[in-house]
């Protein structure tokens, strides 16, 4: 199977992608409805819960942190793929990255950005939430730099902007073939001053790979320490359950999991939606879908790496949390998400699953449910179970406010993903012919000639 | 990077405190203009002893009306019974017309609804009987002065008017100066040659070296506890 | 000064100082008070009125009888904490949750705040003349007779107005009603000790033993016997006292016991004949009545194993002196009056009499003495009124209707009066059903004197008095108002007392030498008064006549169970929430109770093991069922609790009161059984049998613990150890 | 404000272990609360109330946990199946541990709660965003969270009873955390006083108000610094050593006949307050 037909025209790939920026089927417009819906849904919520106060969150003492927390985590960990894929695949050459980076990118920015919003739904007191940034101010007072939360919020914020400038550099020579496909209108507009005057010298093809090279080097590193630092949020705490060592590398791999899981849906309903299905090919997809296996694998790993480390340490407390977690109020959940994360990905290894898109989608989306739920079963049962007896299982079930805020979460990155996606070409033009001419290139050396059909493309 | 950004910004910061263009706050209209310059501006310059008031100040110490300030947390304003207790001897300006309608909230035995100045937020506490107690009785130094590196001029004022911009960062800044600690009194016993000065800084004990004139100092208290609570 | 007149009314003005604004601000956005632009000043001030600097009165805490001494806090003119005034031997400095609260009495919203007359359903605001004017036209041929006062426990100069004005309509018939009253005991020990109320000198005991005696919560003056528990835990000579309660229903002090024993509901005299056997000290006539009562016999009817009954004799023997306490849970029964003077025999024969059991203080003025309150009053009240006998009803700070049994029918006889007059503080159960409402300044802002039934040291009076201006300006004080009345009757008599501050202060500077004033002179003494808040006269006191009484005890063997009503329901009274007239104050409804940790709420009491029989868990709704009613509330199961009673605490279920008090639980007067003590004709609030029945309903019960309940799952947060591990004279 | 400012001065601002050059000096304001003498009548828990502006949060907030007692008394029975609870009940004042090392301390990302010199754990009301990461990483979780707006809410602070409020202390709106404060505004009063006067604290000048009201002294609080102070005497019959994480009575062998702890020792938060176990009659 190949990644991507050889024969495909220069001038077609434009014209397809570039048709993605005109007509989407229906379904797009059905997608979008809902996005807006359960984000308006979501603004709701949180108008509500800024004016009443964060207890109609159903919060309380001393379970402090719900849903937000969870469902933060679960963004940021999201985001992680899209560097996974632009990036360190960049950086491997591996070339069937190509059509769907830009996507998976996109997903990156927009998750970061939802995850930062959570950050804010979280404060008690959003409207002064600027005390935690560091600035000369006139009450003379710095932000704790001790707090991993502080680390947190600035991880994100460098994260989000290193990923922005990432996707935006990433796009400019297609841009340029947007800008040069207009005739005319806003649109035009947009893309002539996004597109930074790109005529595609080799002048600027060098400066453009050299720039491109070193924020995905960049990248790389900054990824996996934003997630670390969101694990050292738990990790440096002190409490049963957050305080274990291997904190950084698990959320690590359950970040990329996610994110992985979250590309293979995100794949699928763009293949479909705007008709990509000569780029977006099923030999592709096996691969994203092996190496989410494999990434579903080492996470199971790091989860039996907590297990046994706390079975086997004299911590009474975290073992008791531990079996609290397999037997408690919150069992269920637990064990689903031990369902979801660790035996669903089974399926991967099936052969013939590995193309069968309605199988891959379900799948996709229960790892996804699965990731969702092992956030929440790192952040909850501690505070149900901590050190602390008297205060344990206050029968703290997060209120219809808290859930119309994580659902609100979710309508507002589709929202964003998928303007974006019309927006803005979400197949990387110039990759793809890259990767077509690589293709040729790979013939040709194993002495197969193939005619080359290729008209004069743009570039 | 946007951190990186900020500690370049935050280097280049002043280390003054940052005051607005408003800090002053407005000039407030109160019930009565009372005019600080008569009570507590200087005497006629020209001539010490005249003490017609036409002519200049009174001189009048903060503290003989603002009792309040030595002894509570909160300076206060001085009851109406104060002002009445000395104008009820002054017939010359009885019929001047602030002097009239002191009278007359008087004679309905109505509290002056006077105007908030120097209005803290609410979360702060400012300890005007601490203040006082270190930097004019321990330490001895004019009044005027000592009221006045936070309420400005005010001997030179009609109603008062904020002078200083009163932040936190406006505050801190003088906490963080070394103030010259002066031993005076007997040395308690067990006490140190510091003498009675010795639990003056719960903070921070005065400075081992001193200063260029060779005196202890020490700094303000730097407890959030102390003003917020 | 321009006024240097000594008034204390002038200053205590709400004044809404500068700081005022910072009491109601929050932070940023939330502040109460915001955008206030002016700064209040005074007009006139006391040297030592100093804004920002808060000044302290004394006067006494009047949430309950037992007259704790309390010192005010009042920055700018108003009350913001009272704490206990040292100077008080009873209570010494300190104050129970109970007695903090009465600000939020004061400051309630929900206080009466004008005079009401009735106009069918609803209440009309009158002024005080017409409300004076319309008591004198009611009384207007009305036989002496024909009128009863209704009220708490009285005692100070309010209680000699009120029996001036009785006398002055001819009326004898003052009847003294506390829902929650040792009366029973006061019975027996005037039995036993020749004294109602002895003096009990926990401190100086080395043992003690407490029939259901709930003396740290609730029990006569809780706050003076926390202090002599401290003192008795610290021990005589090094050695910590050893406390062993025997009870039905765990409360507060069994909680603390060394030793808490689950005795059969009603054999608690059956336990100390036991006990008195066991010891084997007795002679003649004792040793008689208890020869019957081997370990055996004992340990089956009271359910108490036999190797605790021997550990306990052998203690009591070996270190003495000890204190043996008969409590509410003893009295509570048809033989109240038996099982408490069995319990007693126990100090006589210990000899215990005079040694901790010492002679109580003698009040040198017997008319400022307090009028005990009892319930069997309420009883005789009520058939009075069934029979028609009154035409006016005074209510003076009672809500007979809450907490009078059910079967009383009180509220309906209450109506047979031909006028009824409530002097309240709130619209309670009690005002609601009156013609006419009088409302009443809180204590903190009426002048009184108070002397408690329970004597520390010395005698002493308590003053009480206003630690603020009046709150609403048409509240009036009791004193005052009783003032007005007596004057409508003597004119002549009562016409030099323009209030009743002024009665008061001639009352106090006439025997001004009698209450150690000989040397100040009037308006010393009187500030000295004032400002001590008490006035402790010279100890005296007697000596008890100690006899070892076995005449006419005679204990009735264990009852069966009932088989349709198989459960005893005890009515418990918390230290809370006590008889229910705090009920609306929110710091109280919001302090979990100390056993359960349930606030906001009734439960009903019952043990795990019954509890599994009847099939039932935490937070099922079951339906209470006596012989007079049924009620429903959540269940609790909780272990401190005999298997064949259950517990219902007294206080909540207000229909009426305040936003804080109505709607919030059950009344279990509701549901009590009118049965009566044999000898005193008390209410016998433990002799109510019922059944239960599951509602299928279950709710969360609201409560502070967890639903791990009171374990520490191995974590060691609180820890105990035995006295044979420690070493307690080293301790500082 | 600048950078030189933040890098000489942190150290001091966010250090106050219990490390040998900085001993606590002159004040170190600790508790010993004997389990013994606590009845468990929960006056303390009304006092603070009372003198600390907590608001009643009502029935249907308590259900929900977001009740604001600062000070709880937890009530703890036997576990081993007894069929009565024939020793009592465990009664257990919890409140803010005032932890010298604390956990809540170094998580708070603005520095809402800080440590001062004289030993307490500070919390500033106006500064905190109310992220609740202190709360989360608190051991004891003594903190409490301001869910709603009380001022505002219904039947809080209605009129009249608004008039109670404690105006030394801030009231709290939505979205603050808030805890035990060893009643930092007569502390600080009582300092100022005393520095006005050029001498320490006497012991016995100030009393929390938990500890003012308690009928049987089961509170003992002051300056741990002076050896006159009872606390001081206490904490050292007990061989408690405030930077310790384990004690000498916990080393003895076969136990020690000292009943002086702290809770979760072993986490070495170092907290402020010692607990003296309970004791029961072993002759009954």
């Amino acid at each position: 199977m190949k990644d991507i037909r050889e024969d495909i025209a220069w001038a077609k790939i434009n014209q397809d992608v570039m048709k993605s920026l005109e007509n989407p089927r229906p379904l797009y417009w059905v997608i979008l409805f809902f996005a807006v819906l359960t984000f308006g849904i979501g603004i709701g919520c949180e108008v509500y819960q800024y004016q009443m106060g964060m207890g109609v969150a159903n919060l309380d003492n001393p379970h402090v942190w719900g849903l937000y927390i969870a469902t933060f985590i679960f963004w940021i960990g999201m985001s992680h793929s899209g560097t996974l894929l632009s990036a360190i695949l960049h950086l491997m050459h591996a070339d069937w990255r190509k059509p769907i980076y830009r996507f998976a990118e996109a997903m990156t920015t927009f998750s970061l950005m939802t995850a930062g919003l959570f950050v804010m739904v979280h404060l008690g007191r959003l409207w002064q939430f600027y005390y935690a940034v560091p600035y000369p101010n006139e009450r003379w007072v710095w932000p704790n730099f001790q707090s991993p939360l502080l680390w947190d919020a600035m991880a994100i914020f460098t994260y989000l902007s290193s990923s922005v400038l990432f996707l935006f550099v990433g796009m400019i020579p297609d841009l340029a073939i947007a800008r040069d496909n207009m005739h005319s209108g806003w649109r035009k507009k947009l893309y002539t001053l996004l597109a930074l005057g790109w005529e595609g010298t080799d002048r600027q093809w060098r400066n453009f790979r050299v720039t491109y090279l070193t924020i995905a080097c960049f990248l790389i590193p900054l990824a996996v320490s934003v997630h670390s630092i969101v694990a050292s949020d738990f990790g440096m705490s002190q409490q049963p359950g957050w305080h274990v060592t291997s904190f950084p590398p698990y959320f690590v791999a359950g970040a990329l999991y996610s994110g992985c899981a979250a590309i293979i849906t995100l794949f699928i309903i763009l293949r479909y939606v705007f008709k990509f299905e000569d780029y977006m090919t099923l030999p592709i997809l096996k691969k994203i879908v092996r190496l989410t296996f494999a990434i579903a694998m080492v996470w199971t790993y790091l989860n039996c790496v907590e297990f046994a480390s706390v079975w086997y340490s004299h911590d009474a407390v975290s073992k008791d949390l531990l079996i609290q977690k397999m037997t408690g109020p919150y069992a269920p959940f637990w064990w689903a998400m031990i369902f979801c994360g660790s035996i669903v990905p089974l399926v991967f290894a099936i052969k013939r699953f590995q193309t069968n898109i309605p199988v891959l989608f379900a799948t996709s989306l229960l790892l996804n449910l699965g990731m969702w739920l092992e956030r929440w079963m790192i952040v909850s049962p501690t505070f149900s179970h901590g050190y602390y007896p008297w205060t344990w299982d206050h029968d703290q079930w997060p209120s219809m406010i808290q859930w119309g805020i994580v659902f609100g979460s979710f309508g507002w990155f589709t929202l964003l993903f998928m303007v974006f996606c019309k927006m803005f070409p979400s197949v990387s033009m110039y990759e793809v012919k890259e990767m077509v001419y690589h293709r040729t290139l790979h013939l040709k050396n194993n002495g197969t000639a193939v005619e080359q059909t290729v008209e004069q493309g743009v570039h | 990077m946007l951190a990186g950004f900020l500690m370049a910004v935050a280097c280049h910061a002043a280390t003054e405190p940052l005051t607005t263009e408003d800090a002053l706050g407005p000039q407030i209209q109160q019930p009565i203009e009372f005019p600080h310059y008569r009570h507590a501006g200087n005497r006629n310059p020209v001539d010490p002893t005249n003490s017609d008031p036409t002519k200049g100040g009174m001189e009048i110490n903060c503290q003989y009306c603002h009792t309040y300030a030595r002894r509570s947390l909160t300076a206060g304003i001085p009851p109406l019974q104060k002002c009445i207790g000395c104008h009820q001897n002054i017939p010359s300006v009885r019929d001047k017309p602030r002097i009239v309608e002191l009278f007359k909230y008087w004679d309905a035995k109505k509290a002056i609804p006077w105007k908030k100045v120097h209005d803290l937020p609410d979360f702060v506490r400012f300890n005007h009987e601490r203040h006082i107690k270190r930097f004019i009785e321990q330490q001895g130094r004019p009044v005027q002065e000592v009221c006045g590196y936070c309420h400005g001029q005010v001997k030179e004022m009609t109603t008062a008017r904020r002078q200083k911009p009163i932040t936190m960062g406006w505050c801190v800044s003088c906490h963080m100066k070394d103030h010259v600690v002066v031993a005076k009194g007997e040395i308690p016993e067990g006490g140190t040659p510091l003498g009675k000065q010795d639990y003056w800084y719960t903070f921070q004990k005065p400075q081992e070296k001193k200063n260029a004139e060779g005196e202890l100092t020490a700094k303000g208290p730097n407890d959030c506890w102390l003003c917020h609570k | 000064m321009i006024d240097s007149e000594f008034d204390r009314r002038d200053f205590l003005k709400v004044l809404g100082w500068g700081g005022a604004a910072v009491a109601l601000s929050g932070c940023g956005n939330t502040s109460i008070e915001d955008g206030k632009e002016t700064v209040v000043s005074y007009v006139q001030a006391k040297d030592y009125v100093i804004p920002g600097v808060a000044v302290y009165f004394n006067s006494t805490c009047a949430q309950c009888d037992a007259g704790c001494s309390i010192t005010g806090k009042i920055r700018e003119g108003r009350v913001l904490k009272l704490e206990g005034n040292p100077e008080s031997p009873i209570n010494r400095g300190k104050l129970c949750g109970l007695g903090q609260a009465s600000v939020q009495h004061h400051y309630n919203p929900d206080r009466v705040r004008e005079p009401l007359l009735r106009k069918g359903d609803k209440g009309e605001t009158i002024s005080w003349e017409k409300a004076y004017g319309l008591i004198n036209e009611k009384l207007a041929g009305v036989k002496g007779d024909e009128i009863a006062f209704l009220t708490g426990e009285m005692s100070g100069h309010q209680k000699v107005l009120l029996g001036n004005y009785m006398d002055s309509l001819g009326s004898g018939n003052h009847f003294v009603y506390e829902a929650v009253a040792p009366a029973v005991v006061r019975a027996a020990n005037l039995k036993a000790y020749g004294v109602e109320m002895p003096r009990y000198r926990i401190d100086k005991a080395k043992v003690m033993l407490s029939f259901g005696a709930d003396f740290l919560g609730t029990w006569v003056s809780p706050v003076h016997f926390a202090q002599q528990y401290a003192a008795f835990r610290k021990g005589v000579d090094g050695q910590r006292g050893v406390l062993i309660q025997a009870e039905s229903k765990m409360t507060l002090t069994g909680a603390n016991a060394d030793r808490w024993l689950a005795v059969r509901p009603g054999t608690e005299g059956i336990l100390a004949l036991g006990i008195i056997n066991a010891l084997g000290i007795a002679t003649g006539d004792v040793a008689e009545l208890v020869k019957d009562y081997d370990k055996a016999r004992v340990s089956r009817d009271t359910g108490v194993e036999p190797s605790h009954i021997d550990k306990i004799a052998a203690i009591l023997r070996l270190r003495s002196p000890s204190l043996v306490l008969a409590g509410s849970a003893a009295e509570g029964y048809v033989h109240g009056m038996q099982n408490a003077e069995a319990i007693n025999l126990l100090n006589h024969v210990l000899g215990n009499v005079g040694k901790t059991i010492e002679a109580p203080v003698s009040v040198p003025f017997p008319q400022l003495a307090p009028s005990k309150g009892s319930t069997a009053s309420l009883k005789k009240l009520n058939d009075d009124l069934a029979s028609g006998k009154y035409k006016v009803l005074f209510s003076i700070a009672t809500n007979p209707v809450f907490t009078a049994p059910a079967s009383y029918k009180f509220g309906d006889n209450m109506a047979k009066a031909g006028f009824k007059v409530a002097f309240a503080h709130y619209l309670d159960e009690t005002a609601l059903q009156a013609d006419l409402v009088l409302p009443l300044d809180s204590e903190m802002e009426d002048w009184g004197t108070h002397v408690p039934e329970y004597l520390a040291d010395a005698a002493q009076i308590n003053i009480q008095q206003p630690l603020m201006e009046r709150l609403h300006a048409n509240t009036r004080g009791m004193g005052d108002i009783l003032l007005a009345l007596v004057k409508q009757r003597k004119p002549e008599e009562y016409k030099a007392f323009d209030d009743y501050y002024g009665f008061l202060r001639f009352a106090m500077l006439q025997n001004k030498n009698a209450l150690g004033g000989a040397e100040k002179d009037d308006d010393n003494f009187w500030n000295d008064t004032l400002s001590n808040g008490i006035v402790k006269l010279s100890p005296a006191s007697g000596a008890l006549s100690a006899k070892a009484d076995v005449g006419g005890i005679k204990l009735p063997a264990p009852k069966e169970a009932d088989k349709q009503y198989p459960l005893r329901l005890i009515a418990s009274v918390t230290s809370n929430l006590r008889d229910g007239r705090h009920t609306n104050q929110p710091w109280i409804q919001e302090s979990p109770d100390p056993l359960t940790t349930i606030v906001w709420d009734s439960w009903v009491e019952i043990h795990p093991k019954k509890a599994a029989e009847l099939g039932v868990v935490e937070g099922d709704i079951v339906k209470v069922t006596s012989r007079t009613g049924s009620i429903s509330a959540q269940v609790y199961l909780f272990p401190g609790i005999h298997p064949e009673a259950v517990s219902i605490p007294i206080g909540r279920g207000h229909e009426a009161m305040g936003r804080y008090a109505k709607g919030y639980g059950v009344n279990p007067f509701s549901i009590m059984d009118a049965v009566f003590e044999r000898e005193t004709g008390e209410l016998a609030m433990h002799e109510t049998n019922v059944n239960i029945a599951k509602t299928g309903q279950r709710v969360i019960v609201v409560k502070d613990e967890g639903p791990v309940g009171g374990k520490q799952m191995g974590r060691r947060v609180a820890v105990s150890r035995s006295t044979d591990q420690v070493d307690l004279s080293k301790e500082v | 404000m600048s950078v030189t400012n933040l890098l000489d001065n942190w150290a001091a601002v966010r250090h106050f272990h219990p490390i040998d050059d900085k001993p606590h000096d002159p004040y170190k304001w600790a508790m010993a609360i004997d389990l013994d003498a606590c009845i468990g009548c929960n006056a303390c828990a009304v006092a603070c109330y009372a003198e600390n502006n907590l608001p009643v949060v009502g029935r249907e907030k308590f259900q929900h946990g977001q009740v604001m007692h600062w000070m709880r008394i937890e009530r703890y029975w036997n576990e081993d199946d007894r069929e009565f609870p024939d020793q009592g009940a465990e009664f257990m004042p919890m409140m803010c541990q005032q932890c010298e090392a604390a956990p809540c301390e170094t998580v708070c990302p603005v520095g809402a709660t800080n440590h001062t010199q004289d030993g307490l754990n500070s919390q500033i009301y106006n500064r905190c965003i109310g992220s609740r990461y202190c709360s989360a990483n608190c051991p004891y979780k003594v903190r409490y969270f301001n869910w709603y707006d009380y001022p505002t809410t219904d039947n809080v602070w209605p009129a009249e009873m608004n008039y109670q409020l404690n105006p030394d202390v801030t009231v709290r709106g939505k979205g603050v955390m808030e805890k035990c404060t060893f009643c930092v505004q007569r502390l600080r009063a009582a300092e100022v006083t005393a520095k006005g006067e050029g001498r320490i604290v006497r012991e016995g000048e100030v009393q929390t108000a938990c500890q003012q009201s308690c009928p049987t002294n089961a509170i003992s609080f002051g300056n741990l610094v002076d050896p006159e102070s009872r606390v001081h005497k206490q904490w050292k019959a007990q061989q408690v050593d405030l930077a310790k994480d384990e004690q000498e009575k916990d080393k003895q062998e076969g136990g020690s006949d000292l009943r002086g702890y702290r809770i979760f020792e072993d986490l070495r938060a170092y907290p402020s307050v010692m607990y003296l176990e309970r004791v029961r009659e072993s002759a009954v």
